[in-house]
């Protein structure tokens, strides 16, 4: 552990517990034109992400499902994040992000919410809760859109 | 004999604080068999078989000695009715592949129960997918007890094998094999016992359970990863055919055609892990020493008192009352998700597990996303079931 | 850097006059290998994958790291490339069982080579006869050498895989997997390498290479029995399929059907060997505080005076001259045969093997029943060589 | 090692390398009414036996191949022994021989050169090369007669 129980519990207490009471556009959403699981199967956190693209910008974004606090505020916070972004952009972010994670070092800074996600990949084991969405979204972008 | 316990496992003289509860998904190793391993590693290191040469000769005695060990471990007088394996999985494909396969055929059926971990379910799905045969899963009561009266019907005459485990990993039910396995062989079918959680405090004399199967892991009880064991009836040993292809299985190579060894030398084509078996045959030493009864007394002493204090907490629901119960507790606490338990327990030096254990179509079944789980071995105790509860206690304060 | 290398391995400490001269069949472990294993054991012990705690985490975080390490070690910049088996022969059976068997049809060939062992060997003996398949074996010339282009001309487009050791763990001939390889990839044939006789000493770089699949056993590169690596190339990724079925590799699980993860970890079922996984990762630190062709020119020095000096006895031959060869020579005596030329070099120490070395086409087609194997690594001098010379010469006169 | 070196290399000249190269009807004798091969796949030795049964006994006794001096002159010395015995003696000293072997502790004495081989059983990794023959007599008896 890199991440004291103190500055655990700040951060949850201040984020993620918040925005997991609280996801952005928690709901059901059918009918638009993408539409994907995000699904863990070691622990059995799946969301499903309902994504309205129009002209190549995410228009409109709902997901619902069942995960623990921090992929679900995670991915709400990916939610907000790419709301009104084109998908070029939202590819770049997903990229940036999940580099970040990943990286032992921070490799560029976010100057909002993001930031305590990323701080949170020091919360040993969680990393996969973080990027859950993240990575569905980018294997959506990369893999899927392109098959057509 | 239980107590000092801890200061047999090096672990905790580094972690004195640490709150293992997490022995279902592996045991802690005890220094005897770490230092069993080094000592062959270091000292007695050898590929076995085929070498005329001390080291190599007693290393290949020392791990026909295992063998002979380990089936006089499970009441078996023959050696050659065990193979070692790289673990229960690799065992359970073994009977599934090498055993079963061949002689299934559509319309055939295979019995495996709701409480099976994936290692004993996907495998025979996937033959019985092949094969075009059915695959039947037995039920479960409320309580997480197997449907005893939904298993005998589900075996007819077309039952090609029952497998099923001695004790879930998920529910810590204790499967009454003894029962189960006379409903199977009194209509003729072979049972295999996936033992992976019973095998090191539990009596599995084969002369009682009469078993054709049994598979389980090293690394559960007490030995190094990497080790298993399949115990394959001397009835059944002329129709297991090769697993693996490689050497060390041979009669005969030509261009043309092969011959193999009868079992179990044919499943362990290739170098098997030798060293991995020293530690195995140290283990069982290690299990020797204690008494199983005083064990299990143990374990359960600490697991009822587990369920006990958890009782008390109300945002805490237990899965599973089953009516004989191993040291496994699965639960889940009211608006946190697993997940952030076990975190939070690991803040507080409590490890347990959280997820859904390789038992997905069980959770399903239960409308249980995932669970947290503790598992005990001889190592825990009722203290440590105390700082589970205030951990918990303080979680769900603090997320309220 | 080689100097003074025997203090690594505590198998000499204890044995000093030991001259171990059959490292093919396996390497002895150093030091720091049996210390990793051990710190793991003792003090790191945890299961990988599933667990939110510090010591599965950790475990979990190295287990993945190794996996990186490896696939360096073989220049691999994608992690996913490497799968992690139980061996040479475990990762054979899946390239064999989970890559090729599902496309093989009747009339198509698969091409390996006389020099193989039983692990590259019989799989796809197995496979052809199942599919109708023809097997090709590539023949050798009189000095044990592969007759190149008969190679050529076994290859064509009906052929589904062109699979072959580096090295002959029998003859010590070191095949140019450069240009063989070069000579499959042009008629689009997958090639897989056995690189067990290799790896420890030899760069098998992918950019150089570009082979298809790579298989080796980490007890022949100073790490413990019971790991094993395969690499998959990045194309071939998605068309390998489960082989062993159980935890770990599954994305769905229902009553009705599984899907699975994506290789590697869909090979990967079960609980791993972590703790070998550790000392692999260990024993690859250790190669790489040496210079490779520093480790070959040392083997090779004391290969080629080996040669010469058994040379100068009467009555022993030589089994193959290869152009380019190994630490490992095949030898018989005349008229005593092999395993007694062993028993009597461990009367003095000396520990050789005398057999099929898991070869039996090969020594059938040399009208050979049977031979005496050395082989040296980094450990190995000239001094051991001249006893083994004084022990055959004693031997010999004891015998007429 | 149990045994000195003195003591194997004393048993190979007094017995052992006379009875490999002096082996007993060591020659092919095709026609006889039982035969099959004793054969150890791990180092390659394979020896064929050519009995001869005539009521029950053990009429004329050959073989021929190739292995190593032990399992030779274990294979000669077993041929002499079983001459002109009937198939429950023969099944009877192949049984004691092996079990010899096998035990830790020497069971039953035989009072001829059977015990030299059985001395042999210390010199390590050879016991396999002794028996060879033995077992595979054991096995014809034990299942392929009584297969028919
Ligand atoms: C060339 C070659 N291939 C394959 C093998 C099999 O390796 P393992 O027994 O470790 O699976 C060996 C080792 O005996 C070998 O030398
Ligand atoms: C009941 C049961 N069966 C099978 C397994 C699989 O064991 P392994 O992963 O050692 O092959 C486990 C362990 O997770 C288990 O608990």
């Amino acid at each position: 552990m890199d991440v004291t129980k103190e500055e655990i519990q700040a951060l949850y207490k201040a984020h993620i517990l918040p925005e997991n009471k609280h996801p952005y556009h928690f709901e059901a959403k059918e009918g638009t034109s993408v539409s994907f699981d995000a699904y863990n199967p070691m622990c059995g956190d799946k969301f499903h992400l309902y994504l309205n693209v129009v002209n190549d910008v995410f228009d409109t974004v709902h997901f619902d499902g069942i995960g623990c606090a921090i992929s679900k505020a995670s991915t709400s916070m990916l939610l907000k994040k790419i709301e009104g972004m084109s998908k070029i952009d939202a590819k770049a972010i997903c990229e940036k992000f999940i580099n970040n994670l990943t990286n032992d070092h921070q490799v560029d800074e976010f100057n909002d919410e993001l930031n305590t996600l990323i701080a949170l990949k020091h919360f040993d084991g969680r990393i996969d809760c973080i990027k859950l969405a993240w990575e569905a979204l980018l294997n959506y972008l990369l893999v899927k859109d392109l098959e057509g | 004999m239980l107590k000092n316990i801890k200061t047999y496992f090096p672990i905790f003289e580094k972690y004195p604080d640490l709150a293992y509860l997490d022995s279902a998904a592996t045991t802690q190793r005890p220094k005897s068999v770490n230092e069993a391993i080094n000592q062959f590693n270091s000292f007695e290191n050898a590929n076995i078989h085929r070498g005329v040469y001390d080291l190599s000769n007693s290393a290949t005695k020392k791990f026909e000695q295992a063998r002979e060990k380990v089936a006089r471990y499970i009441g078996s007088s023959n050696p050659k009715t065990i193979a070692f394996t790289s673990g229960t999985t690799h065992s359970i494909n073994i009977i599934a592949y090498s055993f079963l396969k061949s002689t299934l055929n559509k319309g055939d059926n295979i019995v495996i129960t709701l409480l099976d971990h994936h290692a004993n379910f996907i495998p025979w799905q996937m033959i019985a997918q092949e094969k075009g045969a059915e695959l039947r899963v037995v039920p479960i009561n409320k309580k997480g007890d197997l449907d005893i009266t939904s298993l005998g019907k589900m075996l007819d005459e077309k039952t090609k094998i029952l497998s099923l485990n001695h004790i879930s990993n998920s529910l810590g039910t204790v499967n009454d094999i003894h029962e189960i396995i006379d409903l199977g062989h009194k209509k003729n079918i072979p049972v295999m016992i996936d033992a992976a959680q019973s095998v090191a405090y539990y009596d599995l004399d084969i002369l009682t359970f009469n078993y054709d199967f049994l598979a389980f892991s090293g690394h559960k009880m007490f030995a190094p990863f990497g080790t298993g064991v399949l115990y394959v009836a001397e009835k059944w040993i002329k129709s297991i055919t090769p697993y693996n292809y490689g050497g060390g299985i041979i009669k005969n190579v030509s261009a043309e055609e092969t011959t193999f060894s009868d079992y179990p030398f044919n499943i362990e084509a290739g170098t098997p892990n030798i060293s991995g078996v020293m530690g195995l045959s140290s283990a069982i030493d290690f299990i020797n020493t204690f008494d199983k009864a005083e064990m299990r007394q143990h374990i359960s002493d600490v697991t009822h008192y587990c369920i006990e204090q958890l009782s008390t907490i109300n945002d805490v629901k237990i899965i599973g009352t089953p009516e004989k119960r191993s040291g496994i507790v699965s639960f889940v606490v009211k608006d946190i998700h697993p997940h952030d338990v076990a975190s939070f327990l690991n803040q507080d030096n409590i490890a347990v597990r959280a997820g859904m254990h390789c038992t997905q179509p069980l959770l399903m079944y239960l409308e249980t996303p995932a669970t947290v789980r503790v598992s005990f071995s001889i190592y825990n105790d009722r203290q440590e079931v105390d700082r589970l509860k205030a951990s918990l206690v303080a979680l769900i304060k603090f997320w309220t």
